[in-house]
């Protein structure tokens, strides 16, 4: 299994710049539509992370929910409304928020690379069964289940209630 | 890979089986691009059929080599970028829409256990890919910089978020029954009766969403020749233009065996994987078939809706019949009914659906006013 | 046209007893009364031909410019009533050099292109028309080729359409 | 193997990142794709701790199915706004919709 | 005082401020457009707000043409006008010179003129099918059906006069030749294709939920508006009011034959379809009781000038067209050609109503209001 180890850390690599690098270009980007075809890759790329983590289902809903729904709304939204051309993306607090993002940034990599963390018993990861997941999350989690749809429901109705046009607007 | 324990996903990326699976990769890649070009000429042959005309028949044989006439012509001609274009949405749009087909082809059994990878969790991968190609789908309608590209795109996203929800429940729906989401367990399952007969409700609004989702008619709103001269890919030529029908028909041929997986019993029924894989291959061949003929079919008889009309479809009719489906699915697990009752109540309702399209159609007062009196005066006088 | 003498039919006698305050003089055409008035009285004649219950023209037909050379610029209305299916012909000459008419589009929906044509091949100024661009013709065109005196192509005159023979000599 | 604290240190990059994007940007849009950055941090990071701390490791991913929820209806109900604010104000900068009223 | 700085809320129009307006360009490049006419559509979303239409891009000078070249070379241009159904027009104008110079028609002429003047109806009517179906989207299926039928009558007409589309076959006084011997024969078994035809083409257009869908109960126009903007033919039709002028204002050996007139009931875009569905069997039936009353005699006035010269005369001749009311104002001051010729299209009046009819609708709706108008650039550009 060596050599599998040593490629998986090295695609690793590849795949967390590859997701810091569309971060960056998420924020950094002059375009809003590139802002959002960033944003598609970095989400993928975390997507990918979750494979490296042995999650699968959570990869494809990943990829689902925020390939295909998500990014898709707001790239409607961009159509829509045809924002993007020449306006003025950053606010003038811009470079203070530059700083106090690196400082915030440093105290987490600082708190993630120097904690030991108890219970780290240093395994590879198992793969995580979906049966597994889907007993948990309705025998254990059945409230919150039932209140995350509701508050979907609730979502859905006010976006409608938000965006229709009414008659004599 | 012989079939006894299908591999965890990860292992298409991370494991040792690197080698085998590009050599299966290449192999359905190459076959797909045969597969895409006599879908083409195929279309064009049944559409031509259709329409009393003889097609393509010049190229080879029976017109058999027009095909790859049209790809080479393809390949060479200029690619052409609209000033106004966002140069790298544009050029990447075509790759992004291919990509997830590519995905899609990736998971699907041709016969027993004959794929690049049996996923185990199959079903749900191939929805999570389809739902992905929309986005390049909308990168070309944002970054060609045209009119017509935009409603395309606009027209698109709308058409192919609302689709998607009856599209996945039916889907749900079978993986409900099925009690797993390995697309071979679930042809493995249809051995004696294919899903279409086990919940017909969910088969047709499969097929009409995945009508829905692959843009053809009469959902090709995005798309639609006579108002936006072809939508988003509008400003493309060449080369990318190939690659978005690429992903068209190839997206169509995997939807087939994907749909003939799930619902008519792929490779398994009706002879059971007793047979050799030559015989599981012929039949998984012979289904998509019939099912991309069902599909050209439509498409040359059926005009267009209107986006207003094929919204209200989506969530008037289609999700609350998907939704009924899925109840009635629940109720026979739960309480362990007969699946003969699945059988018969699904058949109620995809008999409700078609009838009621049906009565519509049937309904017109105002043909036979006008009409009527001076058809039988017409006759009368021949 | 046609000679005095020719009795006039009974529309004659009936646009005079409902308008008798506008002055025109009728005549008959081939296949229809003609009604000539002068521009100013057009739209008092319109507006009575249109309300008038035994006259009811609610369908302008057409609208036809004509280049009577010295005699400036005429323009020929035809109106239809589907109440009693009778037609009129109402003509009116402008002076040379000052084509200026009242527009019909606010009693005639269908006035606004038939005049729009006539403005850009004539040179007619329709007086508080919507909408007076070119409308088969560029618009920034103004010249107006129904003129009979409009110029004409070099390879028209080498056809011997400008010397009156018919056609080509073989 | 790619030890926790690689998965601990990207989540935090990624999550200042987003959080930067949240202070500096101004169109709507565009906040909320940051948002979504963070949110994507923070559900990494309930994964990572699941895999590698939490022995049924299945906690941190139904944490994160939660997250997936709330974001989807969260972007929801965002655009709606956005596209509310620029019919009634034909703009999508958060600065010009501060004035609290239609 | 207020707290906000003014400049801020300057831009904001709290009256009607939807989504951005977009302006989109038909034509004259443009598949649905029917020959090369143009419009521009602002749209907001998918609904027209506005709409102005653009024509010329055909204009060919006929009126003028028509003052430069005498009676009979003239009459070469007039069936470039609705080339669809040249015929007609060919017949209007010899009735305009007719008119002008009193020249008696022999009967037998009138006839054929009548004959070939109704197929030449059904031709057009056939392009109007065709056409339609095409613009809702059936993506060419009506288009082939119809393009079937018209060949065959487009055949039928090149037997007789010896072109398809141009015949120039009439002549002030008559007919240039005479019928051929077989004539009879293949009418009625064109006809009897041609009923074929129409049925065939109601099954697959009518018979579709779909496509009555998209046109009941669209762009509704009522009598009165109908007549005020100009509008004739069927589009007046299917307003409800039975005005033909082959009935209205009878010429020809109109009177000899018994057809009816078709009338809607809401001026829709799907009674316009139906209105002229139904005149084509009235046609048929026009045709076929001709080829009963077909009497002998000559086809050609014998007692014609060589060189037609025509003093004083002014006439405004009306036909019914295949499009409406197709009017030629002729004046003649003597000399062999006529002083002013002006033709009245009814497809520039018809379209005229466009810009009203397709504020509100949706952009597809747009396309296919323009197609139920069923105007030819020929005649509408002149």
């Amino acid at each position: 299994m060596g050599g599998a180890i040593v490629a998986t850390e090295i695609l690793w690599w590849i795949f967390a710049a590859g997701i810091v690098g569309a971060a960056l270009g998420v924020v950094f980007s002059g375009s809003v539509i590139h802002s959002a075809i960033f944003l598609i890759l970095s989400l993928a790329g975390v997507g990918a992370m979750y494979l490296f983590l042995m999650v699968e289902f959570l990869a494809l809903v990943q990829f689902l929910i925020y390939g295909g729904a998500v990014t898709v709304l707001i790239l409607l939204a961009l159509m829509l409304t045809r924002m993007g051309a020449g306006e003025k993306v950053n606010g003038a607090q811009a470079p203070v928020a530059f700083m106090v993002a690196v400082a915030l940034g440093a105290i987490l990599l600082s708190v993630a690379v120097r904690t030991a963390w108890p219970g780290d018993t240093g395994d590879m990861p198992h793969n995580i069964a979906i049966e597994a997941v889907s007993e948990k999350l309705f025998l254990d989690f059945g409230a919150p289940f039932v209140i995350a749809s509701v508050l979907l429901l609730v979502a859905l109705i006010g976006a409608i209630v938000l965006a229709r046009q009414e008659d004599g607007e | 890979m012989n079939g006894a324990s299908p591999l965890p996903f990860g292992d298409v990326f991370f494991g040792w089986s690197w080698l085998d699976a590009i050599i299966r990769i290449v192999i359905v890649v190459l076959l797909m691009t045969v597969v895409v070009v006599y879908l083409t000429y195929g279309e064009r042959k049944v559409v031509a059929r259709i329409q009393q005309r003889l097609g393509p028949n010049r190229v080879g044989p029976w017109g058999l080599l027009q095909g790859f006439a049209d790809a080479i012509k393809l390949l060479i001609k200029e690619d052409i970028r609209p000033r106004a274009a966002d140069r790298w949405v544009f050029e990447f749009a075509p790759f992004l829409t291919f990509i997830p087909v590519l995905m899609v082809l990736a998971a699907l059994p041709f016969a027993r256990d004959w794929g690049v990878r049996n996923v185990t969790l199959g079903l749900l991968f191939v929805n999570a890919a389809l739902g992905l190609n929309i986005v390049g789908i909308m990168m070309a309608g944002l970054g060609s910089g045209n009119k017509y590209a935009l409603l395309g795109g606009v027209r698109a996203a709308a058409q192919m978020i609302s689709y998607e929800i009856p599209l996945v429940i039916s889907i749900l729906c079978v993986a409900m029954v099925a009690g797993t989401l390995d697309l071979n367990a679930i042809a493995i399952l249809q051995e004696d009766r294919p899903f279409l007969l086990l919940q017909p409700l969910a088969f047709v609004i499969f097929f009409t969403a995945m009508l829905s989702e692959l843009h053809r008619a009469p959902f090709d709103i995005p798309v639609a020749e006579s108002e936006i001269v072809g939508g988003y890919f509008v400003e493309y030529s060449g080369i990318r233009w190939s690659m978005f029908q690429l992903t068209e028909y190839a997206s169509l041929w995997a939807f087939s065996i994907f749909g003939s997986v799930v619902f008519l019993g792929g490779w398994e029924f009706p002879m059971g994987s007793d047979w050799g894989w030559g015989w599981q291959l012929f039949l998984t061949f012979v289904k998509s078939l019939a099912w991309i003929i069902a599909v050209m079919w439509v498409r040359t008889t059926v005009p267009r809706l209107r986006i207003d009309q094929l919204m209200s479809f989506c969530w008037k009719v289609l999700l609350p019949m998907s939704l009924v489906q899925l109840l009635m699915n629940g109720f026979i697990l739960v309480y362990d009914w007969p699946q003969e009752l699945l059988t018969l109540t699904s058949g109620i309702g995809a008999a409700a659906l078609v009838g009621f399209v049906l009565y519509r159609t049937a309904r017109h007062p105002s043909v036979a006013h006008l009409v009527g009196s001076y058809k039988r005066a017409g006759a009368a006088a021949q | 046209m046609t000679a005095e003498n020719v009795t006039l039919p009974p529309l004659a006698g009936a646009i005079k007893k409902a308008l008798p305050k506008v002055p025109c003089a009728a005549s008959l055409t081939k296949t229809d009364l003609d009604l000539r008035v002068a521009p100013a009285d057009l739209l008092a004649l319109v507006q009575g031909l249109k309300d008038h219950p035994d006259l009811g023209f609610d369908y302008l037909r057409n609208v036809t410019g004509l280049d009577m050379q010295e005699n400036g610029l005429e323009l020929k209305y035809h109106f239809y009533s589907f109440k009693h299916g009778h037609t009129v012909q109402v003509t009116v000459a402008t002076p040379p050099g000052e084509s200026h008419l009242p527009t019909l589009a606010g009693l005639y929906a269908a006035a606004d292109w038939h005049e729009r044509e006539a403005a850009e091949m004539f040179g007619f100024v329709f007086d508080g028309h919507p909408d007076p661009r070119n409308l088969l013709l560029e618009e920034d065109l103004r010249i107006h080729p129904l003129l009979k005196a409009h110029p004409l192509q070099p390879v028209e005159i080498v056809q011997g359409i400008e010397d009156g023979r018919a056609g080509f000599e073989f | 193997m790619v030890p926790l604290e690689n998965y601990l240190a990207l989540s935090g990059i990624l999550f200042s990142i987003g959080f930067y994007g949240v202070l500096a940007r101004r169109n709507a849009v565009l906040i909320l794709m940051s948002i979504e950055l963070m949110l994507n941090a923070v559900s990494l990071n309930f994964i990572a701790f699941a895999a590698y701390l939490d022995p049924d490791r299945i906690i941190g991913a139904i944490f994160a199915v939660f997250v997936i929820t709330v974001a989807a209806a969260e972007v929801g109900l965002a655009l709606a706004i956005v596209i509310r604010l620029f019919r009634n104000r034909a703009t999508s900068n958060v600065d010009d919709a501060a004035i609290m009223k239609w | 005082m207020s707290i906000w700085p003014e400049e801020r809320l300057d831009h904001v129009d709290t009256e009607g401020f939807h989504t951005v307006d977009m302006t989109i360009n038909v034509g004259p490049q443009h598949p649905a457009t029917h020959g090369v006419f143009r419009m521009l559509l602002t749209v907001d979303g998918e609904l027209v707000t506005a709409c102005r239409p653009y024509i010329g891009y055909l204009h060919r000078g006929l009126e003028k043409l028509s003052e430069l070249n005498d009676y009979r070379q003239a009459m070469g241009f007039w069936d470039r006008t609705d080339y669809l159904a040249g015929l007609l027009c060919e017949q209007a104008y010899c009735m305009a010179v007719e008119k002008l110079a009193d020249i008696e028609v022999p009967e037998r002429a009138e006839y054929i003129r009548v004959m070939l003047s109704e197929l030449s109806r059904i031709n057009s009517h056939f392009m109007f099918l065709g056409a339609f179906g095409a613009d809702v989207g059936s993506f060419g299926t009506s288009f082939t059906y119809a393009w079937r039928e018209r060949e065959r009558i487009y055949d039928l007409i090149e037997e007789v006069s010896g072109d398809r589309m141009f015949p120039t076959y009439c002549r002030p006084g008559g007919v240039t030749m005479d019928l051929p011997e077989n004539f009879e024969k293949r009418c009625r078994e064109v006809l009897g294709h041609i009923y074929q035809g129409i049925d065939d083409l109601d099954g697959l257009l009518t018979g579709n939920e779909i496509f009555v869908e998209r046109c009941r109960a669209l762009s509704p126009l009522t009598t009165e508006r109908a007549i005020n903007l100009g509008v004739t033919g069927p589009v007046l039709r299917s307003t409800g009011l039975a005005w033909d002028l082959r009935k209205a204002e009878p010429y020809s050996v109109y009177p000899h034959l018994k057809f009816d007139i078709p009338v809607g009931l809401r001026g829709d875009v799907f009674d316009r379809y139906m209105v002229r569905l139904a005149e084509m069997y009235q046609s048929a039936r026009i045709v076929e009781q001709c080829l009963e009353q077909l009497p002998g005699g000559p086809f050609l006035n014998p007692n014609l000038p060589k060189n037609l010269r025509i003093d004083d005369a002014e006439a405004y001749v009306r036909i019914e067209g295949t499009k409406g009311e197709y009017g030629v104002y002729a004046l003649a001051k003597g000399g062999n050609k006529a002083y002013r010729m002006k033709l009245r299209s009814p497809s520039f009046c018809n379209l005229s109503a466009l810009s009203e009819m397709v504020v509100g609708h949706y952009v597809a709706d747009a396309i296919i209001i323009l197609g139920s108008l069923d105007i030819v650039l020929g005649e509408v550009d002149k």
